[in-house]
This record gives C-alpha cells, sequence and structure tokens, in this order.
C-alpha cells in the first residue's frame, strides 16, 4: 500500500509545476520553481536517492533557480497563449502523460537493473559507494564526457557574455550584516564541500555536490564584491578551471600508454586517483559553475 | 500501486507538462523553466525506475545517470541563459525569438 | 599487447588540442592543426582496423558489459569517422584563414570546435544509449556555443532557438533511454537488440527517442531552428554544422534503428520517417529555389540532402544503407565547400544575394568553380559522390518495386539543378571588370579541395563502399 | 595493360586532357591553346584510325574499371561506337579550326574551348560506353559540359535559352536515370551486346520492359529533339555558330540518337523490341517529327532557326531508319547518322560565315550572296541539295536505303514520309539557293572580295567535300555506308 505521503507528493509535483509554468509573473513562477525543486528533492529522498536529491536540491534547484533570478528583468512582455491553442495542447500533453504513464506501469516490477553487477565488483572499483563506483569507475566514460559539456558550455558562456562582463546582476546592497553572514558562511561552506568530497567514495555524496556548494559560496562573494569576477584573464581561474578536466585526461589516456584500456585505473590505485580526481573535478565544477553567472562589476579589492 | 510507480507516473506528467509549455509558451525564460521541469520529470521517472524492488539498495545505475543529466541540463540552462542575457544586452530581441512558436 | 589504440584516440586527440588551446591561448591556431591533423590520422588508423579486422569493441576502464561502456568502430562508423576528419582538418584550416588569429573570436573557436569533434567522434563510437546522450548533447552545446560566436544579435537568437528545440529533443530521447534500461536494464546497443522485443515499452521507447533525435536531425517538419541557425553562423562553424555535426542525430538514429528496433519494429514507422524524409526533400528544395541570400540556400538545401538521406530507413538494406552512407559523406565535402564559397563571396562583396552576383565569377573563378562543383554533386550528376549514393539509393527503391521513393530523389535531383543553376547563371554574365581581386587564394584553394574530394568520390567508390560494408545489415 | 585496353581510356583522354589543361592556360595564350587542341585532334584521328584497322581485324578493344557492385565502368569499341568516335573526331578538328579564327578577339576563349573539349571527351565516351551506366555517366557529363557553351555569350536570349535547355535535358536526365536504374535493378547488370541481353526477362516482366523502355527513348528523345521534345535546340542557335555545329552534328543531337539507337539494337535487341511492341510507336514519332521539323523549317524566317527545325527533321530520319525493322532500313538510319553530321556542320559553319562577314542572319537577305562569297555559297549548296537528297551527296545514300528498308520491311507509309520530307526540304532550301545564286546582290563585290578568312572557309569547304565523298564513294570499302552494312548485318545475324 502506498504511503499518503508519497501520493501526496506525487500528486502535488505535477501541480506545482503547472502552476510554475502557468503564473503571468516571472519572478514569482521562478520562486515556485525553486519550491517545486526542493519538493522533487524530497521525492527523490524519500526513493532512497538521497545523494541525487542532494545534487537536485544544489545544482538542479539552488543553481539553477539563482541562474534564472539572475537572469531576470525581462523585457518582453509575457505572451499568454491563445485559449483555444492551449486547451489543445494541454490535452494532447495529457493524452501523452496518460499513454506513458500506462507504459511505465508495463515495465517489469521489482527489477534490480544493474544494481547487483555493481555491488558485486564495487570492491574492484575503489569505491564502496555504488553511485560513485559507476560514475568515477564503471561508467565513468559518461562523467569524462559530461565533465567537458560542463567546460565547453562554460566557454561558450564566456564567448556568449565576453564585453559585457561589467552588466548582470545589479549587485545586493551590502550591509555590514550581510557581510558578516557571508564571512560565517563561506569558511563553512568550504569545509562542508571539502567533507563531501571526502565520503563521497564512502558515502552519498561527491564531486559535484561539494562543486554546487562551492560555487554557492563563490557567488555569495561575487555578489557582495568580496570576490573579483572570475575571467580566464587570471591564473589562478585558469588552474581552477583546468584542474578537473586535464586531470581527467591524464586518467584516460595514461593507460593506454600501458596497453591498458582507457581510464583504466591501476589495479590497488583506484580509490586514492578517484579521491584526487573528485576534489580537483571539484575545484573546476565550481569554477565553471561559478562562471556560469553574470560576473558583475570588476571589485575594486581583489580577495579569493 | 506501488510508491514508484506512483513516482514515474508523476514523473511522466511532470515531462509532459514541461513539453507542452515549452511548445506553448512564446517567452524564452519561460520555455528554459519549461525544460528544466521536463528534464526534472525524466530525472524522476529514471530514480522511480531505480527503487522497483520493494527492499534492498536502490539500483545505482539510474541515480548515475540522473547525476550526470543534472549536470548536463545546468549547462544547457546556463548557455541558454547567458544568451537571453546578451540578446538582452544587445536591447532587442532577434526576430526568431518574437516568432511565436 | 594490442596495437596502437586507434579508436581511443580519435577521442582523445581533438580534446587533448581543446584543453591545451585552452591553457595556451596564443598557440591556439596551431595547436588545433596539429590535433585536426592527429586525428586524421587515428581516424585513418580505424579505418585500416575495421578493413582489415571488420568491427572492432574496446572497452573503457576494462570493465566487461554490462556494467561498462564500450566503443565499438564498424564499417560505417570508420566511414564516417574519416570522412569527418578528413573536412574537419579542411574546417580547421579555413578558420585559420577566416579568423584574424588571436580574436577573440578564434579563441572561442578552435577549443569549441575541438570539443564538438571529441564529442563527435565519441558520438560515432558509441555503443551505449545513455553514452550516445551525453556525446550528443556534448555535440549540441558546443555547436551552439560556435552559432553564438557570431556575436550579432542574429547569430544570438538563432543559436538560442536551436539549443531550445536541441534541449526538448535530447529529454524526449533521455526518457526513450529511461523506458529502455527500466524495461531491459542494459543500455548496450547490441545488448539491447539481443533482448528487444515488439510490444508497448518498445514502442514508447522508439517514439520518444526517433521523435528527439528527429527534433535535432532535423527531420521535416521540425527544422525550423536550421535555417538561421547555418546562415547567421560565422561562415566556418556553418561549414562544420552542415558538414558534419549536422549529421550526428541521424548517425545516431540510424545506429539505434538497425541496433535495436529495426528488426522487431518492421517497416511501417520506417515508412513514416521515409514521408517525412520526402516532404522534407521537396519542401526543402523548393524553398530553396526561392532564396535571395546564398547561405540560406545552402542551408535549405542540407535540409533537402537531410530528408534524402532519411530515405534510407524505409529502403534499409545494404545497397541503401552504403548509399546513405555515401550520402553523408560526399555531403559533407559538397556542404563545407558550398559554405566556404559562399562566404568568401559574402567576404568580397559584402552581400550574398543571389541576384547581385551577375559577372562576379570573372572576379572570383576559383570560388565559383569550386562551387559549381560542389554544385554538382549536390545535384546527384555524375561524376560525384552525390551521383554514386543517388544511384544506389534508386537502384535500391526499384529492386524493392517501390517506386516513389526514387521518384522523390530524382524531382528532389531536379530541384536542386534548379538552385544551383541560378546561382551558377550569373557567372557567365560578362563583368565590366574582369581582372581577379587580389586576395588571399587559401580559401578558394580549400573550397576546391573538398569540392574535388566530393567528386573523387564519385570516381573510386569501390574501397569507400567496401569499407561502409564491413559490418553493415545485409 | 594491353594496347587492347588501353587505347579506348586513349581517345577519352586525347580530349579529356587538353580540356584539363586549357581550364588552366591563362586567357591569352592563344597560340598554345590552338596548337594543343589541334595537336589533341590529330592525336584523336590517329588513335581512332588505329582501332578502327583492330575492329577490322577482330581485334577486342576494351577498358574495364570496377565501379559499383554489379556495374563496372567500361569502354569498348565496335564498329557502331567507332562510326560515331570518328564521326566526332573528325568534325571536332574541323570544328576547332572554325572555332579559332570564329572567335579571333572575343572574350573567355580559355573557358569555351575547355567545356568545348570536354563535350568532345564526353562524347567519347558516350561512343565507347561497353554499358548503359558508363553510356549515362558521359551522357549526363555532356549535358554540364555543354550548358556552359550554349550561355557562352551571357546575353538574357543565350542566358535564357541556357534555362531551357537545362530544363529539357535535366528532366531527360531524371528519366534515363529512372529507366537505367530500374533496368538495373531488373537485370542486374546491363552490358551493351549486339541482339540485346534483355530477351529473357521478357516472359516475366513485359510492362516493366515496356515502361523502362518508353522511360530510355523519352531521356534520349530531349537531346535526340523527338518532337514534343525538341523545344530547347531552336532557341539555343543563339549560341555562337562553333556551338551550333557542336549541337547539331559534333556531339549533342547526335549523342541522343546514337544512345536510342543503342537502347533498340544493343540493349533490348531489335526482335526483342519488336516482340514488345514498341518499335511501332517510335517509328511513328520519329515520323511525326520529320514532317513536323520540316514544316516548322518551312515557317522560319531566321536562317539559323530554319536550320536549327531542319535538324529536328533530319535526326529523325534516324531514328526512323532504326525503328524501321528491317537491315536495310537499318543501314540508312544508321549512315545518316554520319551523313546528316557531315551536311548539316556544313550548312551551320555557312551560315556562321554569312553572319560573321555580310550580317545575313535571315533568309531573305541571302539574296546574291552567292557572287560575294562563293565558296562558302557553293559549300552551303551542298549541303542543302544534300538534305533534300541530291544524287550524289549523301543525304541521297540515306533516303535511297530508307527508302528500300521501308517497302522491305513492309512499313510503305515511310515511302510517304520520305517523299513529304524531301519535298518540303527542297521547299525550305531551294529558294535559299535561288535568291543566293540568280539573284543580284544589293551592293556589289567582286568574287572571292568578301569571302570569310581560310580559317572558316577550309572547314567549312572540307565537310562540303565530305559530304560528296561519302555520297559518290559509298560503294568503296571505307565509306560511312560499309560501316553502316558492318554494323546492320552484326546486329541482325541470329
Amino acid at each position: 500500500m502506498i504511503p499518503p505521503i508519497d501520493l501526496l507528493l506525487a500528486t502535488a509535483l505535477p501541480l506545482i509545476a503547472w502552476r510554475v509554468l502557468a503564473t503571468d509573473e516571472l519572478p514569482t513562477s521562478v520562486v515556485l520553481f525553486i519550491a517545486f525543486g526542493l519538493l522533487s528533492a524530497l521525492a527523490w529522498a524519500r526513493l532512497d536517492a538521497p545523494d541525487v536529491a542532494l545534487v537536485e536540491a544544489a545544482v538542479g534547484t539552488g543553481l539553477t533557480g539563482a541562474l534564472l533570478m539572475s537572469s531576470l528583468r525581462s523585457m518582453e512582455r509575457p505572451r499568454p497563449p491563445s485559449p483555444w491553442r492551449a486547451r489543445a495542447i494541454a490535452l494532447v500533453a495529457a493524452a501523452i502523460a496518460v499513454a506513458l504513464a500506462s507504459v511505465v506501469a508495463l515495465l517489469p516490477r521489482g527489477a534490480l537493473g544493474l544494481g547487483p553487477a555493481v555491488l558485486a565488483r564495487s570492491e574492484e572499483s575503489g569505491v564502496a559507494q555504488p553511485v560513485t563506483a559507476v560514475l568515477m569507475n564503471f561508467r565513468g566514460h559518461d562523467t569524462h564526457l559530461e565533465m567537458l559539456v560542463l567546460l565547453a558550455a562554460s566557454i561558450g558562456v564566456l564567448s556568449i557574455q565576453h564585453g559585457t562582463a561589467s552588466h548582470g546582476v545589479d549587485t545586493a546592497p551590502t550591509s555590514s550584516v550581510v557581510m558578516m553572514l557571508v564571512e560565517l558562511i563561506v569558511p563553512a561552506l568550504v569545509v562542508l564541500a571539502g567533507y563531501l568530497v571526502w565520503r563521497g567514495s564512502r558515502a552519498p555524496g561527491g564531486a559535484f555536490q561539494a562543486g554546487a556548494i562551492l560555487a554557492g559560496g563563490a557567488v555569495l562573494l561575487l555578489l557582495t564584491r568580496r570576490m573579483a569576477p572570475l575571467s580566464l584573464e587570471r591564473q589562478m581561474v585558469r588552474m581552477f578551471l583546468f584542474a578537473g578536466p586535464v586531470l581527467f585526461f591524464l586518467v584516460a589516456a595514461v593507460p593506454l600508454g600501458f596497453g591498458g584500456d582507457m581510464l583504466e585505473y591501476p589495479r590497488g590505485w583506484g580509490g586514492s586517483l578517484i579521491l584526487g580526481l573528485e576534489s580537483a573535478l571539484t575545484l573546476s565544477i565550481a569554477t565553471i559553475l561559478t562562471m556560469f553567472f553574470p560576473q558583475g562589476a570588476p571589485a575594486p579589492r581583489r580577495r579569493g | 500501486m506501488p510508491p514508484w510507480l506512483a513516482y514515474a507516473a508523476s514523473g511522466v506528467s511532470l515531462f509532459a507538462v514541461g513539453m507542452s509549455a515549452l511548445v506553448l509558451h512564446g517567452e524564452v525564460m519561460r520555455k528554459i523553466l519549461a525544460a528544466n521541469v521536463s528534464a526534472s520529470g525524466v530525472f524522476l521517472v529514471l530514480v522511480a525506475l531505480a527503487r522497483r524492488a520493494p527492499k534492498g539498495p536502490p539500483d545505482p545505475v539510474p541515480h548515475a545517470l540522473v547525476l550526470t543529466g543534472i549536470v548536463v541540463s545546468v549547462s544547457a540552462t546556463a548557455l541558454a541563459l547567458a544568451l537571453v542575457r546578451q540578446l538582452r544586452h544587445g536591447a532587442q530581441l532577434g526576430p526568431s525569438d518574437e516568432r511565436r512558436r | 599487447m594490442r596495437g596502437v589504440p586507434w579508436l581511443e584516440l580519435t577521442i582523445l586527440a581533438p580534446l587533448c588540442g581543446a584543453l591545451l588551446g585552452l591553457v595556451l591561448q596564443r598557440a591556439v591556431a596551431v595547436l588545433a592543426l596539429v590535433s585536426s591533423l592527429s586525428t586524421a590520422v587515428a581516424s585513418a588508423g580505424v579505418a585500416v582496423l575495421v578493413a582489415r579486422h571488420g568491427t572492432i569493441r574496446r572497452s573503457v576502464g576494462a570493465w566487461e558489459l554490462p556494467l561498462g561502456i564500450q566503443l565499438r568502430a564498424d564499417g560505417l562508423a570508420a566511414l564516417v569517422l574519416v570522412a569527418f576528419a578528413v573536412v574537419g582538418v579542411f574546417i580547421t584550416a579555413y578558420a585559420m584563414v577566416h579568423f584574424e588569429p588571436g580574436s577573440r573570436a578564434a579563441r572561442s573557436f578552435f577549443p569549441l570546435w575541438l570539443f564538438a569533434w571529441t564529442g563527435l567522434d565519441a558520438l560515432l563510437l558509441s555503443s551505449d544509449v545513455f553514452n550516445l546522450y551525453v556525446t550528443l548533447e556534448l555535440t549540441t552545446l558546443t555547436s551552439v556555443g560556435l552559432v553564438a560566436t557570431g556575436g550579432d544579435p542574429a547569430a544570438l537568437s538563432s543559436a538560442l532557438r536551436y539549443l531550445l528545440f536541441a534541449m526538448a529533443g535530447s529529454l524526449l530521447y533521455l526518457l526513450g533511454v529511461a523506458l529502455l534500461y527500466g524495461a531491459h536494464g542494459v543500455l548496450d546497443l547490441d545488448l539491447l537488440g539481443a533482448v528487444v522485443t515488439r510490444g508497448p515499452v518498445t514502442w514508447g521507447a522508439l517514439a520518444l527517442i526517433t521523435c528527439g533525435l528527429a527534433l535535432k536531425a532535423p527531420l521535416f517538419p521540425l527544422h525550423g531552428w536550421l535555417p538561421a541557425a547555418y546562415a547567421s553562423a560565422p561562415v566556418p562553424v556553418s561549414a562544420l554544422l552542415s558538414g558534419v555535426v549536422g549529421k550526428c542525430s541521424l548517425y545516431v538514429l540510424v545506429r539505434i534503428w538497425l541496433g535495436v528496433f529495426g528488426v522487431p519494429l518492421g517497416r511501417a514507422p520506417a515508412v513514416l520517417i521515409g514521408v517525412l524524409g520526402a516532404a522534407g526533400v521537396l519542401w526543402a528544395s523548393i524553398v530553396a529555389c526561392r532564396q535571395q541570400r546564398l547561405k540560406l540556400l545552402v542551408a535549405y538545401s542540407s535540409i533537402a540532402q537531410l530528408g534524402t538521406i532519411f530515405l534510407v530507413f524505409p529502403l534499409m538494406g545494404r545497397a541503401a544503407f552504403a548509399g546513405g552512407a555515401y550520402l553523408v559523406i560526399s555531403h559533407a565535402c559538397a556542404a563545407a565547400a558550398m559554405f566556404i564559397a559562399a562566404g568568401t563571396i559574402e567576404q568580397v562583396v559584402g552581400h550574398d544575394e543571389i541576384d547581385r552576383l551577375d559577372g562576379l565569377a570573372h572576379r572570383l573563378p576559383l570560388t565559383f568553380v569550386a562551387f559549381a562543383l560542389a554544385g554538382v554533386s549536390a545535384m546527384g550528376m555524375p561524376p560525384s559522390g552525390g551521383f554514386v549514393a543517388k544511384w544506389l539509393l534508386v537502384r535500391t527503391a526499384f529492386e524493392l518495386h517501390e517506386w516513389w521513393w526514387a521518384a522523390v530523389i530524382l524531382i528532389g535531383g531536379l530541384l536542386s539543378a534548379a538552385y544551383v543553376f541560378r546561382v551558377l547563371r550569373g557567372a557567365f554574365v560578362p563583368a565590366p571588370i574582369t581582372e581577379t581581386i587580389r586576395r588571399s587564394r587559401a580559401s578558394d584553394l580549400l573550397a576546391l579541395g573538398l569540392a574535388l574530394l566530393a567528386l573523387a568520390l564519385g570516381l573510386a567508390p569501390d574501397l569507400p563502399l567496401a569499407l561502409a560494408a564491413q559490418g553493415a545489415p545485409s | 595493360m594491353t594496347a587492347e585496353n588501353v587505347l579506348p581510356v586513349g581517345v577519352l583522354l586525347s580530349s579529356l586532357v587538353p580540356a584539363l589543361i586549357i581550364f588552366l592556360l591563362p586567357e591569352q595564350r592563344h597560340g598554345t591553346r590552338t596548337a594543343l587542341n589541334l595537336f589533341a585532334a590529330v592525336t584523336k584521328l590517329v588513335l581512332t584510325a588505329v582501332i578502327g584497322w583492330g575492329v577490322v581485324h577482330h581485334r577486342r578493344y576494351e577498358t574495364r574499371v570496377r565501379f559499383l557492385p554489379g556495374a563496372d565502368l567500361v569502354l569498348h569499341a565496335d564498329p557502331f561506337s567507332l562510326l560515331f568516335v570518328t564521326l566526332s573526331a573528325v568534325l571536332w578538328l574541323a570544328t576547332t579550326i572554325y572555332a579559332v579564327g570564329y572567335l579571333e578577339g572575343s572574350p573567355q576563349r580559355s573557358r569555351f574551348f575547355g567545356f568545348f573539349s570536354l563535350c568532345v571527351a564526353s562524347t567519347m565516351g558516350i561512343a565507347l560506353a561497353g554499358n548503359l551506366l558508363t553510356f549515362f555517366i558521359f551522357y549526363e557529363m555532356l549535358t554540364l559540359s555543354t550548358y556552359p557553351l550554349v550561355v557562352h555569350r551571357g546575353t538574357p536570349e543565350s542566358l535564357h535559352a541556357g534555362d531551357v535547355y537545362l530544363a529539357y535535358t535535366m528532366t531527360g536526365a531524371a528519366l534515363l536515370f529512372a529507366g537505367t536504374a530500374s533496368l538495373y535493378a531488373l537485370a542486374g547488370s546491363v552490358e551493351f551486346v549486339a541482339g540485346g541481353s534483355v530477351g529473357p526477362l521478357v516472359a516475366g516482366h513485359r510492362g516493366a520492359l515496356m515502361l523502362i523502355f518508353f522511360a530510355l527513348v523519352a531521356g534520349l528523345g530531349v537531346k535526340a529533339a523527338l518532337f514534343p521534345l525538341h523545344g530547347w535546340l531552336p532557341l539555343a542557335m543563339v549560341a555562337p555558330a562553333p556551338v551550333s555545329a557542336l549541337l547539331h552534328a559534333v556531339a549533342v543531337v547526335k549523342a541522343g540518337a546514337f544512345g536510342i539507337t543503342r537502347v533498340v539494337y544493343d540493349v533490348y535487341g531489335v526482335r526483342v523490341a519488336e516482340e514488345l511492341g514498341v518499335m511501332r510507336p517510335l517509328a511513328f514519332v520519329a515520323a511525326a517529327t520529320v514532317v513536323f521539323g520540316s514544316v516548322m523549317a518551312l515557317a522560319q524566317r531566321d536562317l539559323k532557326r530554319r536550320l536549327a527545325y531542319s535538324t529536328v527533321s533530319q535526326v529523325s530520319l534516324i531514328v526512323l531508319g532504326v525503328a524501321i525493322v528491317g537491315t536495310v532500313s537499318t543501314i540508312g538510319g544508321v549512315v545518316h547518322l554520319v551523313h546528316q553530321g557531315l551536311m548539316k556542320i556544313t550548312l551551320f559553319f555557312a551560315a556562321g560565315n554569312l553572319a560573321e562577314k555580310l550580317h545575313v542572319t535571315r533568309v531573305d537577305q541571302m539574296r546574291g550572296v552567292g557572287r560575294r562569297m562563293p565558296l562558302t555559297m557553293l559549300a552551303f549548296t551542298i549541303g542543302a541539295l544534300g538534305m533534300i537528297g541530291v544524287p550524289p551527296i549523301a543525304g541521297f545514300v540515306t533516303k535511297w536505303y530508307l527508302g528500300i528498308g521501308a517497302i522491305e520491311a513492309g512499313a510503305s507509309w515511310a515511302i510517304a514520309i520520305l517523299a513529304a520530307s524531301t519535298a518540303l526540304n527542297a521547299a525550305y532550301f531551294l529558294p535559299l539557293l535561288r535568291d543566293a545564286w540568280f539573284e543580284p546582290a544589293e551592293t556589289q563585290g567582286g568574287i572571292l572580295a568578301e569571302e570569310a578568312t581560310l580559317s572558316l572557309v577550309l572547314p567549312t569547304v572540307f565537310t562540303a567535300t565530305l559530304s560528296i565523298a561519302a555520297g559518290a564513294l559509298a560503294a568503296s570499302g571505307v565509306s560511312p555506308l560499309a560501316w553502316a552494312k558492318l554494323i546492320a548485318t552484326r546486329e541482325y545475324q541470329p
């Protein structure tokens, strides 16, 4: 029998989503979207995916929400779609949803998928945490390419908003309270991130969560002008940015030199290599995610 | 109905809602929101599929896929928003955005 | 001890170039050229391997299936890999001519292009439905970034439009992958192909994946984003999009159909795709005839060519398959050549309005020769790769007693002749000034080289076809 | 690699290589270009002679290259291909000399001669093609390489003529493509062999074979200017005179007629074609075109347009001869391939001279030109009388064999057609000749005073002489007639 909380969540999510997209005021819908994100994170937690829920909360909701916020101030006047068209599309969507749901209902119940296989081999993978094992080892190729997606996207963002670094978020009025808060929060975030990476090998957690949290801190610094805008001109930024991808490249390429497979970890080195790789990735991900934000005006004094 | 199925159904309806909004709305920002909504719908389906076995640990592979998917969709969103900001910076939106889809 | 890991190198070589280019931004162009050339070498290595030993599989991270991911190179992959690598080298060289060195555009173009190339090779060699998703995203997002390097509002908004379509497409695809995994618990194409059976789940997955890829490919009538994106991007970007990157979604679709769905689901969906492809051929060709701007004309002709390639689905069989592959590679050369020629014209006269090009050929002879030769292939007239492809497709259509596909291809050919000659006829108008313009010939020579490649493909189809036949469906 | 399988390629390359070199030559290198052209033409003639000698002595000349699964590229020399090769080679030489003189001082000569040689190269490929695919490939190369010549002047009229030319030929190409591909799909491979190769398929695929036949003939009929596919030819006369010579005599319409003959005899085989019942419609279309062309010619006031329509009518005599089943009529048709070429090129050269020298372009301007340009008009007269069928000029031989053949085949209606065409030819040529010779000229001039330059007159006289020789020496062993007999007997031997 399905617990009421699950039933509630499962029904609530689409309704909120619909509200998100139907609201006329964009800012409202962004706020609603963040709420929606948190709820779906909760749903994922209910599905025993706390790690994924964490990422969803940090990246999917927190960062995306902040990004959306930072890009508001739309000059487009909302154009309410013609009602008949809306109805037609809603009808089609409903039909599709029903069809897909019934298809999903046909999927084999109680299937374990590749779970057992992963558990059986996670010893060799060098990380006890199955998800991390899949991400960094069994399907490391995906993660490698995904890292490149992130990097390429950041290059794209930089090349798109070149020359307009000055425009972007109107940086918040920085009252001393905010300052104090930031100065408290940011170090805490850094510690938390480090902790997440370290325990990623054993329990839920890892580079992406950590990176997202660091990025959150960095954005705070950006908003409060405690940190100069990131640009590829800065040595430090470049180092942070490329640490992960370059290390990943080496991990992928070097084994080939010894007649191994691409991304093959040397026997027994899996654990430590992955830890190192994850820490490097954390830095890069944090940098990239921060770069996704409008950088604001160059700060008078440099810090961090 | 097992919980996972409820969530999966909820996921596909999220997907449908997002998609229809993506088709329906003219505003770019709303399209981006819609894309994110249906993305989280797909992810929810995957997470639900991982939890089909009533007990024991969930299938880690869909979780890994979702993590990858989230990062990809964040990258896409960031790129899209950068384009929006730049277009706005260039005062007017280009004709191909004015056209209603 | 296995030999040189060519498959992996085709992925790592462009990646290495991209990373180095980001770190040492001054040398970015040179690095790009070096890594392009080495990628071409690696691709040739793959082709030789496949020609010798048939389909090659390499596991990644030493994990066996179904746990790990495998790279797979069969004849199709090898052929497309090599063709794209050759065209890629030309495009890199052209970009070195087109962007002034050290310019901001150059510094973002080369890394993005090499990232796109990394994703492309990873995609061509991938045999895992989810890995295909990631590689698709890598190529798509980099392409969007590349289109945006144009900088002007037109480029930016078309890039945005492109991105929104692509996001929708990849979400559809991903949900389809979720269904497949949910049903069978594996992600490798061949493993899936072994277990997939006729049924609602398979139909659902098929519908989602096909729609998603049709959006990205694009298949008529989902092509809305393409012309603006191709026409407003910088010339090297248009060339590489229409020639190389624009084919990858179609490639994935073919892969998945051959590997997974083709067998159990019968021909009905394939015929549907064929009908849409045919509609695309006719519609896009007619629209191309009515364009005022040269780059738009070439963009629409690319849609028409894609439509022709989609006819492979209803004609599925070895000959048609080879024909489709051949059309992919010869159009890669022809389209790139046409865009480079169009770019040169625009660069020289400051516009690309077709009706105002009369007599220009006397000042830009090489440019027009390149365009004409590429046009021969686009029309599918002999001798050209386009003709060989057309011959294989039409002949298969008649062998299946389905003459209407042949009719579509032939009518498409007639219409393409109409728009190609609409550009060329102006070349014969006597011009007041007949001295050729003093300028770097490099871009002309590159366009000419590509066009001649398209022609050469029509002179010696034997070898490429033999390669494509390795591990092809019989 | 023996001489037997190098020579056919040699014939092809002897104009392909010059074409490529000419494209690379700078515009000003007129001397080099001319020398190269003449050298190439002579080389081709020598090679042709060698092959001809070999073919007489039953040598097999064939070059075969692997191309596509089930479809090689084949160049081979049989008597029929040799007939066409010889014709084109000889007329190419004449036309080259003529064109050098005609285009003196005009722009874009490098482009002109380059594409001209390319056309001839394609024609060689058409003539030597050993199977339908090879034929198609060179046939379409000819289509493409002719366009720049048609629009050479770049004037709005010539551009329009070019558009019409493309509209017709490209559609024809599509039909030919469809026919070829479907025949390959049906038969696996379609080699040209005497007596045809599709016989075994008739049982199962009668309807398909008929459809394919009409597709092929329609595709080829565009270039052969069969009614109602002739529309492009009269327009194309806006091109310079050498191009008209190329279109009407050396390459294009000839390629069409040659192709139809190939399809009838070496793809289907005359007996199979007859059994399919496709010969009669073909014969009727040809007959209709003969009459139609002549009537239209009669209506034209522009000299070159009149000549163009006369071609429409004359080329269909070839098709008519081919379509009337019987050895003798076949001889008549095949030999007319040569005769019509010789006579029509003479007429166009002469017309070109008149236009160049006296700016005579309309038929009502021809009064007295005979005195002012006697050599040119002599040649013109020979060509015209030949067309009418006056002995001993080549045209007579054609009509003689066609007539006998028609009677022999019991197609007596064809006699009426021949008579009609003769009468009409007379009706649209004789008045010209009368005006030219017996009417006083507007302006008086001394004999030879206004004759065109040597490089224009020489080819004109040369081809005129050939048209007489072909008729007068028809009985000799090396005459076109002798070849035609060889071909016809070969086609009809069981």
